[in-house]
């Protein structure tokens, strides 16, 4: 571990907010409350595909108790064009249809109308009391579907992007990518062997146990205060922002702590609806979601299909890979294909390829974010593939693996060469593990797949305050999800050499600290990180300079070292070394309060690999999986706090079975959600998992001080494909779609003569 | 003199098919304004929802990022995480 | 939300009397399931009558050897109660599967029963067990075979006013053992969508009684004879197992939801009778 | 809407309060006694974040109602520390990284405490079939597990 070069950073400190999260003092979104505060809920669509002719407000805006009603006609118009809010690039006129409908509503759950009362009962009837006048359409959800022609079109203005010549026609394709490299068809030529298989995936949800909820103060000056569970406060003021024609500056928001994400809270839904209905209620309203919503209508990862042929020789080389990926973008366009596409082949160094996206819309849910939006579904097919053509040529699935491996210099599908990276370490690792070294028990088989995400960089703002006693509290803008104010700590502490217990991480509202980017694409730790780094040495400086007063030589004359202002040489002058507590005591005198400051747009991260190993048992009689052992191996370029990092990875390992085994949206004939809920949307509980073992390969990234790479969202793209590659070599079975619930393996298992495994 | 490389996407909707290119410039701004000259309209496409790759290293918006001759500038649909 | 009632009364006839006296009522015991179906608008009661305060059905008797267990105990009570544990493996793991730690804590066997899904996890052992429920209603108690309480789902054949007081298991014959499986998705927190509960006796290896019940494969729990007839006489060899394995198959009318296929159902209903009558055998065997 | 009076001890302390027959225990709790430590995640007892122990068993107060505690002992997360001492259980937790984002942690903390009152050595297979009811969606289970087995220890 790198823990010996640093004091503190690989160490695994308590965090600083542990004692509050185990004693129910945190506050999460729906802890929050205001004096006189109303209550809102939402009226929603129960139609999966329905214009909507008249909404008629008044019965429910004349009962007792209800004090605000809000539809469309609340929000303002949005133009049709991709617009940055906060640091993403959206269409308004899609976000502003998806937080309230207008001209149609596109999805069971869709939201319609929405009211502000007294109580939640009385809000609840006034719901009822709103009528809504539908002329239910045909509907369509599954991608295959929305995508041929004839299909119920959702946007009768949508054209697809990315097609030469441009087409007229109607259609559900939003966009067409395509990504190629040196020539497919004779990379084709030249293969011995060729695999080639059509994948599918269903929709799955990002499953955080806390339901979206937020709390809004409009006040009548145009102030507003919003709480808010989110992933990015700064986000959520800059699509508020726009969605409203409010200035940011009107518009304080507080990140409350929050309850799990992974992407889906990275976008808003009752913000805006909460601020319009505290706006013309004249009171605060605090809007919670229900378990039946957050599944109804937020955002979950697309469902979709992928096609994959892998050309290679007898001797292990692959020379030709093609890959066609279509992924519901639900409601409206934006779903991850770009990624998908671009990381569906980046784990490998192969001359010929060609890779095809499509964005698809269905009247689903707007799709958002799900820890590494579209790799663990291209990653699905193709690292299935990949393990095909290691059975065809008779090798170990990493030998290949290893044989063909990106490195640095590989020059990607998608453009750019890859500069350091770790995946040949990682493989190797993952070959000399205990795991997989060890002999398979009988009557179990053994998966291995690899993954690769780019992770993120994006804008930080941070600030380091020195208090009288010389304790240091950091500011920063993310909030922390999975332990990150313990690693900015770490990382502050490191840079500045005091101890970890001195140094406070601290996230406040957004009018107390810069613009920050979401915390998501596992860019914390990385870009966050940086910028805490930055804001500490530039109180560094400013602490070298206040001893240099106090000694009256030059500011160069001094140096910083394990928390100590010492003359930088003995020439300099006999100075008895300036502690951080000393300089502060005299802050006054030498020139008022010490605060470093620090803001970027953060580059260079990292991209990360991981390699999975999976033993498990398949039930011939019932089609029932067992998880018996379970090993993640991943380059983490530096483990800042490696608690927190294998954290990371056992929580995508569990999203990951649950995606392979049983999480899957069902739907009715009518295109309504069947199982919106925790009973049965059947995600991992713990009597399903064995313990997760993890490997830490670190590959230091070259550009952080610290060498740190984003590491939360690899781990969730190999699963799903290890889980099924495990399968087939127990059964003989190649499953083909997700999820590989009991009922499916075992139709698969009944269709084939029984025959032993080929070992 | 830099080495861009469009996605096959963009060169084939903006610059003829061509994907590889050797423009003139020492900064992100300057290889967008050069390709506008040669292929108008692919400036206001590379200049939103596009990241950058300059040697391997993806910036997320690399306006004014400088480039160095002879290095290789790839221009990639946005990436976002989860 | 309509003016909502609470009473609760702590004798039978006291309960009995409530319902009688009208309006949309519910029983209340345990309220795992009741209070999931308020919420949902499932169901809308006018008032709720907890009957945890009565003592018969808040506790568990033995004498001579069978059992009698009050509608309202928490299933937690029930599989901590050794002398069930020892006599009723099979009920016991049934009743021990309904839901998570925190539902055995409250869930009830009267309101598993009465709650009328096919998927309920007690039933199948009960029947198995050649349960009995004594039913008071205005017009006094009755004994009642469980297998007959349920008409369909979500419908019992309960009379207006009646409710389900205690359950009673019969004195256990010498030799004779009883196991309850359950397939789902997960390793636990899914409802069953196959269940099976078997009872058998044995004598010098040969099967002399059997009780099949099936779970979550018909509008119903049904006692399945024909699976019985097939144990019984039989050495419980692969030929019996399978004999009585295809008449659950035959059994089974189940449909597509969202839990399982009737293709899935159909099988899985054969396998768990011949893991269940394995289990069920060498408990007898113990015995 | 005529409301019920209710007594009960909650973490030691005797306690009334007023509600309606419909409101769940995690309504009184959250609502009306600002004891905001229990969660909801999903209000129909599958996710187990707003587990308590009422009279000596863990429920889900999501599955209860308000009426129902009349004379009941409730133990909820605000009261498992002891005066400035947390317990064992919430020591470890943070000690062993068994939490990351935390809103599944009050349930699981009370799961545990209910498990170890009644098995003071439990497997590993006994600790995760009884933490069933706890669903946790960030950590995978494992710290949570070790943190639980590590205290048992």
């Amino acid at each position: 571990m790198s823990g010996q070069r640093y004091k503190w950073i690989g160490t695994r400190p308590n965090r600083p907010d542990g004692a509050h999260k185990v004693t129910g003092r945190a506050r999460f979104g729906a802890d929050f409350n205001m004096p006189g505060q109303l209550v809102g809920k939402v009226l929603r669509s129960p139609h999966a595909h329905a214009l909507i002719k008249s909404i008629d407000t008044s019965k429910a805006a004349a009962l007792p108790g209800v004090k605000a009603v809000v539809t469309s006609g609340d929000f303002p118009e949005q133009p049709d064009q991709i617009v940055p809010a906060g640091e993403m690039q959206v269409n308004l006129r899609d976000v502003t249809r998806n937080v309230m409908a207008r001209e149609k509503a596109l999805y069971d759950g869709h939201a319609v109308a929405a009211v502000a009362a007294t109580t939640a009962e009385i809000a609840a009837e006034a719901l009822a009391l709103i009528e809504v006048e539908y002329e239910v359409l045909p509907h369509v959800i599954d991608v295959a579907a929305a995508m041929r022609d004839g299909a119920p079109i959702l946007h009768d203005h949508l054209r697809t992007e990315g097609l030469t010549p441009p087409s007229n026609k109607p259609t559900n394709i939003a966009k067409r990518l395509e990504f190629a490299k040196g020539d497919i068809a004779a990379g084709f030529a030249r293969a011995e062997v060729v695999i080639e298989r059509d994948y599918t995936t269903a929709p799955v949800h990002q499953g955080y146990i806390e339901p979206h909820a937020t709390l809004a103060s409009a006040a009548e000056d145009g102030q507003i205060q919003l709480w808010s569970t989110t992933q990015g406060h700064f986000q959520v003021r800059g699509f508020c922002s726009r969605l409203l024609n409010i200035e940011t500056s009107q518009l304080r928001v507080t990140a409350t702590e929050i309850g799990g994400g992974f992407g889906g809270k990275t976008v808003v839904y009752l913000e805006p609806v909460a601020i319009r209905l505290s706006q013309k209620a004249g009171k605060p309203v605090k809007m919670v979601m229900s378990r039946d919503e957050v599944f109804r209508a937020s955002g979950p990862t697309s469902g979709g299909t992928i096609k994959v042929r892998i050309g290679a020789t007898r001797d292990g080389r692959i020379v030709a890979a093609d890959c066609t990926v279509a992924l519901q973008s639900g409601a409206f366009p934006g779903s991850p294909v770009g990624p998908a596409c671009m990381c569906s082949f980046a784990c490998y160094d192969i001359d010929n390829i060609k890779v095809v996206g499509f964005d698809v819309v269905s009247n689903r849910p707007k799709v958002a974010a799900y820890r590494a939006p579209g790799a663990p579904i291209a990653a699905w097919a193709v690292e299935s593939t990949i393990d095909l053509v290691a059975e065809a040529l008779h090798m170990d699935p990493i030998e290949l693996r290893l044989k063909n491996a990106a490195k640095k210099g590989t020059k990607t599908h998608y453009g750019p060469t890859f500069n350091v990276i770790g995946l040949v370490e990682t493989l190797q690792a993952a070959k000399n593990s205990a795991h997989y070294k060890s002999s398979l028990a009988p009557g179990r088989a053994r998966g291995v797949a690899a993954g690769f995400w780019f992770n993120v960089g994006g804008d930080s703002s941070a600030a380091a305050h020195v208090g009288e006693d010389g304790t240091v509290t950091v500011i920063s803008g993310n909030p922390d999800i999975g332990g990150s104010r313990a690693s900015l700590a770490l990382m502050a502490a490191e840079t500045l050499g005091v101890p970890y217990e001195k140094v406070r991480p601290v996230i406040p509202d957004t009018s107390s600290i810069g613009f920050n980017f979401v915390t998501g694409g596992s860019r914390v730790t990385f870009a966050t990180g940086l910028a805490v780094v930055n804001a500490v040495r530039d109180m560094i400086e400013q602490l070298k300079a206040r001893a240099a007063k106090i000694w009256e030589v030059e500011p160069d004359a001094v140096i910083w070292e394990d928390g100590y202002a010492k003359p930088s040489s003995s020439n300099v002058g006999k100075f008895e070394p300036l502690s951080l507590a000393q300089l502060a005591s005299q802050a006054g005198k030498t020139g008022g309060p010490i605060n470093g400051h620090a803001q970027l747009n953060a580059q260079g991260a990292g991209p990360g690999f991981g390699v999975h190993i999976v033993d498990l048992a398949v039930d011939r009689d019932t089609g029932i999986v067992t998880i018996e052992r379970y090993t993640a191996v991943q380059d983490v370029g530096t483990a800042i706090h490696p608690a927190y990092v294998e954290g990371q990875l056992q929580g995508g390992v569990a999203q990951g079975v649950g995606w392979a085994l049983n999480e899957e949206y069902i739907y009715d004939a009518k295109g309504r959600l069947q199982n919106a809920g925790f009973l049965d949307y059947r995600m991992p509980v713990a009597s399903d998992l064995p313990m997760i073992e993890t490997v830490l390969v670190e590959v230091p990234n070259p550009s952080h001080p610290y060498g740190v790479r984003g590491v939360g969202e690899v781990p969730i793209v190999p699963p799903m494909a290890a889980i099924g590659n495990a399968i087939a070599r127990a059964t003989g079975v190649r499953m083909i779609d997700l999820p590989m619930s009991p009922p499916r393996l075992s139709a698969a298992l009944d269709a084939v003569p029984r025959k032993l495994a080929a070992e | 003199m830099a080495h861009v490389v469009l996605t096959y996407s963009f060169a084939r909707q903006f610059a003829d098919g061509r994907t590889e290119h050797e423009v003139p410039g020492n900064s992100v701004r300057h290889l967008i304004r050069a390709l506008d000259e040669r292929y108008p309209g692919i400036g206001a496409r590379l200049s939103n929802d596009v990241a950058v790759a300059i040697d391997g290293v993806i910036h997320q918006n690399a306006f004014l990022e400088p480039v160095e001759p002879g290095s290789e500038v790839c221009f990639i649909p946005a990436l976002q995480g989860g | 939300m309509a003016e909502l009632r609470y009473s609760a009364p702590h004798a039978v006839d006291e309960a009995v009397a409530l319902i009688a006296a009208g309006g949309a009522v519910r029983i209340l015991a345990g309220g795992t399931d009741l209070l999931v179906q308020m919420r949902s608008g499932l169901v809308a009661p006018a008032h709720i009558i907890d009957v945890k305060k009565i003592p018969e059905m808040a506790a568990i008797a033995e004498s001579g050897g069978s059992f009698r267990i009050g509608a309202a105990v928490p299933a937690a009570v029930i599989c901590e109660h050794a002398g069930l544990r020892k006599t009723w493996p099979g009920v016991v793991e049934a009743i021990g599967l309904i839901g998570s730690k925190q539902v055995q804590g409250r869930a009830s066997a009267g309101g598993n029963l009465c709650n009328g899904s096919p998927a309920a996890d007690s039933v199948p052992a009960m029947v198995a067990a050649a349960a009995t429920v004594t039913i008071q209603g205005p017009n006094g108690r009755r004994e009642l075979a469980v297998e007959k309480v349920l008409a369909g789902p979500g419908r019992t054949t309960l009379g207006s006013g009646e409710i389900v007081v205690a359950f009673t298991l019969p004195v256990r014959p010498k030799g004779s053992g009883d196991a309850y499986l359950r397939l789902i998705p997960r390793t636990e927190m899914d409802i069953a969508v196959v269940g099976c509960g078997v009872s058998l006796s044995l004598a010098g290896g040969t099967c002399t009684a059997a009780r099949v019940g099936l779970g979550a494969v018909a509008p119903t729990v049904p006692l399945v004879e024909a699976a019985a007839n097939a144990l019984i006489g039989s050495r419980l060899d692969e030929t019996a197992l399978e004999a009585a394995a295809a008449a659950c198959r035959a059994a089974c009318k189940p449909i597509d939801d969202k839990r399982g296929t009737i293709v899935y159902r159909t099988k899985i209903a054969g396998v768990l009778l011949k893991r269940a009558a394995a289990i069920a055998a060498e408990r007898a065997r113990s015995h | 809407m005529s409301k019920l009076h209710v007594t009960a001890t909650i973490n030691g302390e005797p306690t009334e309060y007023l509600c309606d027959v419909h409101e769940t225990m995690l309504d009184v709790l959250r609502d009306r006694l600002g004891l905001t430590g229990s969660k909801e995640g999903c209000g129909s007892g599958d996710c187990g974040a707003c587990s308590i122990i009422v009279d000596g068993r863990l429920v889900c107060a999501c599955l209860m109602l308000g009426a129902e505690a009349e004379g009941s002992r409730i133990e909820t997360i605000e009261g498992l520390a002891k005066g400035d001492a947390l317990h064992p259980l919430q020591k470890r937790f943070i000690e062993l990284a068994a939490l990351q984002c935390g809103i599944c942690t009050p349930g699981i903390l009370m799961a545990a405490k209910a498990l170890l009152d009644r098995n003071a050595n439990p497997s590993e297979t006994e600790v995760r079939y009884w933490l069933a009811g706890n669903l946790c969606r960030c950590t995978g289970y494992d710290k949570i597990i070790h943190a639980v087995m590590d205290v048992a220890a």
